[in-house]
């Protein structure tokens, strides 16, 4: 079985090989080409690291000739396959979605550098997450922050200029604040490898306590501010509703998620529970995620502009990721995993139709949507679908992640925390039908609308019905997920 | 900004700084230095050269697409490299040799020296398109 | 106290520095300061990991005529680590100035909060 | 072969996905395709239920609390039945009336859609499965309500799917409180949860169930029209009358109803519920919807909103009988979930009968116009007489048990209540009946119609009343039947 311990470390090598190869390509459609089958190629592969850790629950490899914890290795186990799996559909999805439109929002010279991009972002991201050496980690993380800076700043439009820098500059500054949490750890243990880390924490703990708060403090605000954790979200509305449609799907989508699950590991796997339960770093990531879970609700309401409205819901969701973690708790944790791989489905399909949308009519306003459903039926239903996991229907998989939630904050002992993962439901819905029933219904939207009058080919759809049956799949499949991821959760 | 005083200094002094360059990078494992210093050296004396010469400067004789060209073969040869050692590590197989080394014979320690040499000329080239681009000013 | 501040004052020194680093990077509206307190940041971690790093009396990791046992040598592990974090820096300061040079383009100042409205939404 | 219980709620789900397609159900064939559907559903189901009399079916289970399952037991076939019953009388009312409204294909592509939804709340066999068919309900009827699609009937489904998503979410809140007591949402007479189980004083324990019942309660209430809850049912009123006839009289209120009876009797049990005092709480709030609705009702002067307001009241005395808990009530709440069913679709449908053929909305409008419509306000007279409850109809009966019932609780109060709503179902509904016939005056707007012909409605219209009515008259005459299923089905939970 070693041989397919191979295809975590390959999937990335040739993903970063592929894009330097891409500048030198001549014509778009090759470059195209190219890309897809690079994304197929690395789905498979991780497909196929999936089904390996299936077999035997967690493997590790290494890299290079030196056994943890001197050498950098990749520990893999449930939770990593899945996401990667994730992340790898969603960019190959975003990536054929693109194929088709993208250059038409951005210049034709820039084609060959949004691929380039996209592979690289899409190699660090799974460089985050599968690594087992911190210091790796922060590299990835630096390389995938280059990247979606690359993405936004791709367009080339004043806002999109300024987005990026707000973007860089807020996140150099979470960058810098992990980079000296990791030096807090490696000044405390010695190590970078997080087991060893960890093993070395374990014991060393009394004496240490202010340094592991500090660290544990610089953590969780420095990838916290990565992940759009509420009050540190403000980088994120305007870089991801300026953004071109593509790299927007796949910056919500995915890009956020990586410091998430990195924050995970280091809160649960290096630090542990023995350690968490003493401070208040788990309190304080509730009470940010609760919130976030209603103001990002707040703020998506109030918007007129419909993408930032998307971007808004995606603070809100992200609260809920850290409502999880700050549960504490198996279930509350196994379901912010749950969570990533549901809103990342959720968020890029909503993404990938908004951008459908606003291609098709050149409008960006909520209110000029209107009708928008006679005249493209199926980006709407796509949408609607989406729309209805955030609410939380039952069986998509919106609304797994809110009733384990729930469970969870009950298993907590803190009842109130049931209203406001509901009172968060409910707002979901206050935006996300009016633009429903707008495009669908009434006299007075429809009139002048002409069916399918603005509808694209359905090839060109292809991509985001995938992505919607996906979501429906892991919705409907939520038990044999939520098993095996939480078969993976620390024990505590 | 070029006075005559800074044109001499950079002509006495470029010719010392490209053999330092290729120095760190080729003795870099055995002593102080490595791809990334030399590159940066390498990369510097190419900003220095087309600072001082403009158009007649080594750098500007290659365009900006063939350097990039250049740094990008380098950094795929790089690649495959350093990957097939990476994956042999994976699957606990011995890949290419990377022995020790003795200090003296820059040859001794296989791999390392080409690797050194190609992240050099990587670093060189994008700290030099770095510069171009910025005193150009697009992106 | 005052002995704990004695034997570490590398370490106290490279912390004040990443906070004077930090809140550069995180106050200042001008684009320029704002690129050089990131740098001021990461080089006070660097300079960080490197005493981490650094016990006194002991030699280069540099084998030249002989092994002395493991004992006289500093470990090479933060240095290494530290070439990586500059080269990791440099690309960032790298796009962040080009980033300016186009936002100057764009904006014509780099004073940030003269374009980006201080009340955000 | 038990899968085939799924049958019922798919066909039509299936048959309306294949009516979106022009192509091949062509403009002429859509109403005969509809009604085929209609009524070959009633006798799938039919068919179904007396084939596998005891049928459980997970038709998805992913673990304890996602469990899809279906398990048809008699209350839940007593509901299917009436549904598709008063679907397929709905279906040929609607052929008539929809000639004067737009996109009648939409119309019956969410008609045969929501259906099947209402078939599914009546199978549902746990609390999850009710919870889906209860959201896909609120979806699948709201572009019903806006079908007319003016900006009137947007906001009223607009306020239609806010209160509906509040008490969705209220039911999830009540669900989860639940489940994290007892682990098992499952519908069994007498109820699951049992205090014997789990210790029993666990005062925790006890304050959580209390909120779950109560959450649960007032979450369906919302769409039972609970008083505080009711404000978006007169708003529907701005939908298709065959759409109000069939929201008041079956598929939206009714099911909030018979969720009600789910959740005390099968899901906590009368016992349990007891013990928790919840009726402590709730029975005030029912005894005032039953008042208020009669007493809002009084004053509407549109015809269809002053039913929807008697459709408030008339629900209070449904969750009266299931509030109080005792057999008895528990017979007059299923037995008055029938016949107002059957009453409230019939004043519908001469309501509609009124607006399609003379325009007419408003009660002031209505003078005389019985010498016009004689066969159609026939109808509705001996309809109202039921409503009110006057012996010998069906609404008598209903109301006789839950005046047993009522007073059984030791309680006069109660009593009083459903007496005075019933005189004031008589002021207000009484006077449109008899002024109909005995007005001296007849309208002018009126002799301006139709050059004083009968403008009795055409029969696929008039049919449907008249049967309608037969049906009350027969419920009131021959009880027994009907009777003796519902008292064997309150005598499992008892």
């Amino acid at each position: 079985m070693q041989g397919l311990h191979l295809t975590s470390l390959l999937s990335i090598l040739i993903l970063m090989i592929t894009a330097f190869i891409m500048p030198v390509i001549k014509q778009r459609q090759l470059v195209t080409k190219v890309s897809l089958a690079t994304m197929g190629v690395v789905l498979v592969m991780l497909a196929l690291v999936a089904v390996d850790v299936a077999k035997v629950e967690h493997y590790t490899a290494t890299i290079g000739h030196y056994d943890a914890p001197f050498g950098i290795t990749f520990d893999i186990g449930p939770i990593e396959a899945v996401v990667g799996v994730l992340f790898a559909f969603v960019s190959t999805m975003v990536v054929w979605y693109a194929s088709f439109g993208i250059h038409k929002e951005i210049k034709e010279n820039r084609v060959k550098l949004f691929y380039t991009l996209i592979h690289l972002l899409l190699a660090s991201l799974l460089g985050i997450v599968f690594t087992s050496d911190l210091f790796n980690s922060f590299v990835f993380i630096e390389v995938s922050t280059l990247a979606a800076c690359g993405l936004i700043a791709i367009k080339d439009k004043p806002e999109n200029i300024k987005a990026t820098m707000k973007y860089l500059i807020l996140s150099s500054l979470g960058s810098g604040l992990v980079l000296m949490g990791i030096a807090y750890l490696y000044s405390m243990t010695g190590h970078l490898n997080m087991r060893a880390i960890h093993e070395t924490l374990q014991v060393s703990v009394v004496g240490n306590e202010r340094a592991i708060l500090v660290s544990l403090t610089m953590f969780t605000i420095g990838l916290g501010i990565k992940a759009a954790m509420f009050p540190l979200h403000v980088w994120l509305p305007d870089a991801h509703a300026s953004a071109p449609g593509p790299s927007s799907a796949i910056l919500s989508g995915i890009v956020i998620k990586a410091p998430v699950v990195l924050l995970f590991k280091v809160l649960f796997m290096v630090y542990g529970h023995e350690i968490l339960k003493d401070t208040v770093i788990l309190n304080l990531i509730l009470i940010f995620g609760a919130t976030g879970m209603i103001m990002g609700s707040l703020f998506a309401r109030v918007q007129t502009d419909l993408k930032r409205m998307v971007a808004y819901s995606s603070v809100a969701q992200m609260g809920y990721i850290f409502f999880g973690f700050g549960l504490g708790n198996a279930l509350g944790m196994t379901i912010a995993i749950y969570h990533i791989l549901a809103h990342g489905l959720t968020k890029s399909c909503l993404f990938l139709s908004v951008s459908s949308f606003i291609e098709q009519t050149g409008q960006r306003e909520i209110d000029k949507m209107r009708g928008i459903g006679r005249e493209m039926p199926i980006t709407l239903a796509i949408f609607s679908l989406g729309g209805l996991s955030m609410v939380g229907i039952p069986m998509l998989p919106g609304f797994v992640s809110k009733w384990n939630l729930a469970l969870a904050a009950i298993d907590y002992g803190q009842i109130f925390l049931l209203l406001i993962i509901l009172a968060s439901s409910l707002l979901n819905v206050s935006y996300y039908f009016p633009i429903i029933i707008n495009g669908y219904f009434g006299n007075a939207n429809l009139e002048g609308k002409i069916y399918k009058s603005k509808m694209k080919p359905v090839r060109e759809l292809v991509p985001l019905i995938l992505l919607s049956i996906m979501m429906v799949i892991v919705g409907f499949g939520s038990g044999p997920i939520l098993d095996w991821i939480a078969s993976a959760m620390p024990s505590l | 900004m070029t006075t005559p005083i800074i044109r001499r200094i950079v002509e006495w002094l470029l010719p010392c700084l490209w053999i330092f360059s290729f120095y760190i990078m080729l003795f870099g494992h055995l002593s102080p230095g490595g791809g990334f210093s030399g590159g940066s050296v390498l990369g510097a004396c190419l900003i220095l050269d087309r600072h001082v010469n403009g158009a007649n400067a080594f750098g500007a004789r290659f365009t900006g697409e063939r350097l990039l060209k250049l740094a990008l073969a380098a950094l795929l040869l790089y690649g495959f490299l350093k990957g097939q050692s990476f994956l042999a590590g994976v699957l606990h197989m011995n890949g290419l040799p990377v022995p020790l080394g003795t200090p003296g014979n820059i040859l001794s320690s296989g791999l390392i020296l080409p690797l050194n040499v190609l992240v050099g000329i990587v670093v060189a080239v994008a700290f030099y398109l770095i510069a171009t681009l910025f005193e150009e000013g697009h992106l | 106290m005052i002995s704990f501040l004695v034997s570490h004052y590398f370490q106290i020194g490279t912390v004040i520095l990443f906070g004077v680093g930090f809140m550069t990077l995180l106050l200042n509206n001008n684009l320029i300061r704002k690129i050089i307190g990131l740098n001021i940041m990461d080089t006070s971690i660097f300079l960080f990991f490197i005493t981490i790093g650094y016990s006194g009396g002991r030699e280069a990791p540099i084998i030249n005529g002989g092994f002395k046992g493991i004992d006289a040598y500093v470990t090479p592990i933060p240095t290494g680590l530290m070439l990586t974090g500059i080269v990791v820096a440099v690309s960032t300061t790298a796009f962040a100035l080009a980033l300016t040079i186009l936002f100057y383009e764009r904006f014509g100042t780099i004073d940030l909060s003269e374009v980006i409205d201080s009340g955000g939404d | 072969m038990t899968f085939l219980i799924v049958l019922p709620i798919f066909l039509p789900w299936l048959a309306s996905i294949i009516a979106t397609q022009s192509k091949i159900i062509t403009e002429k064939r859509l109403k005969p395709y509809v009604a085929a559907v209609v009524i070959t559903n009633f006798i799938v189901m039919f068919a179904v239920v007396s084939v596998f009399p005891k049928v459980r079916f997970h038709l998805l289970m992913v673990n304890r609390f996602i469990d899809i399952y279906l398990r048809p037991d008699s209350l839940g076939i007593l509901f299917a039945v009436l549904a598709s019953l008063l679907w397929i009388f709905t279906t040929f009312y609607a052929f008539e009336y929809m000639k004067h409204e737009n996109r009648v294909r939409q119309f019956f592509v969410f008609f045969l859609f929501t259906l099947g939804v209402t078939i599914g709340i009546a199978f549902s066999g746990n609390m999850f499965t009710l919870y889906i068919f209860y959201e896909l309900l609120t979806l699948a009827t709201f572009p019903l309500v806006i079908h007319a699609g003016s900006d009137e009937a947007l906001a009223s489904g607009k306020k239609y799917i806010i209160y509906s998503f509040s008490g969705a979410t209220l039911v999830l809140l009540g669900m989860l409180l639940v489940f994290s007591i007892t682990n098992d949402l499952s519908f069994l007479p007498g109820g699951i949860v049992n205090f014997s189980h789990f210790g029993g004083t666990d005062h925790n324990e006890f304050i959580m169930l209390l909120a779950g019942y109560m959450s649960l309660f007032l979450g369906f209430g919302v769409k039972a029209a609970l008083a505080p809850f009711h404000a978006w049912l007169p708003n529907a009123m701005v939908a298709p009358t065959p759409v109000s006839a069939l929201l008041h009289a079956v598929a939206v209120v009714k099911s909030g109803i018979f969720s009600l009876m789910r959740t005390t009797y099968f899901l906590f049990g009368p016992v349990s519920v007891a013990m928790l005092g919840a009726s402590n709480y709730l029975l005030p709030i029912i005894v005032l919807t039953i008042v208020m609705g009669s007493l809002m009702a009084l004053h509407q002067d549109n015809l269809k909103k002053r039913l929807a307001y008697s459709t408030i009241s008339q629900l209070g005395y449904i969750i009266l009988g299931i509030a109080l808990l005792n057999q008895d009530a528990f017979i007059g709440a299923l037995l008055h979930l029938i016949n107002h069913a059957v009453i409230k679709i019939t004043l519908f449908f001469v309501a509609g009968a009124i607006y399609y053929q003379t325009g007419f909305k408003y009660v002031h409008q209505l003078d005389g116009i019985g010498k016009r419509m004689k066969v159609t306000m026939i109808c509705f007279g001996l309809s109202v007489i039921s409503l009110i409850g006057i012996p010998p109809t069906n609404g008598f009966v209903s109301k006789w048990y839950l005046a047993l019932g009522a007073l059984k609780a030791h309680n006069v109060l109660y009593a009083v209540a459903l007496l005075l709503s019933a005189f004031l179902t008589a002021a207000y509904l009484l006077p449109i009946t008899v002024q109909a016939f005995f007005s001296k005056k007849e309208t002018p707007e009126l002799d301006a119609i139709g050059e004083g012909k009968s403008l009795d409605p055409s029969d696929t219209m008039l049919i449907p009343i008249f049967l309608l009515t037969a049906i009350i008259i027969l419920l009131g005459i021959l009880p027994n039947p009907i009777v003796s299923i519902v008292t064997r089905i309150a005598g499992e939970v008892f």
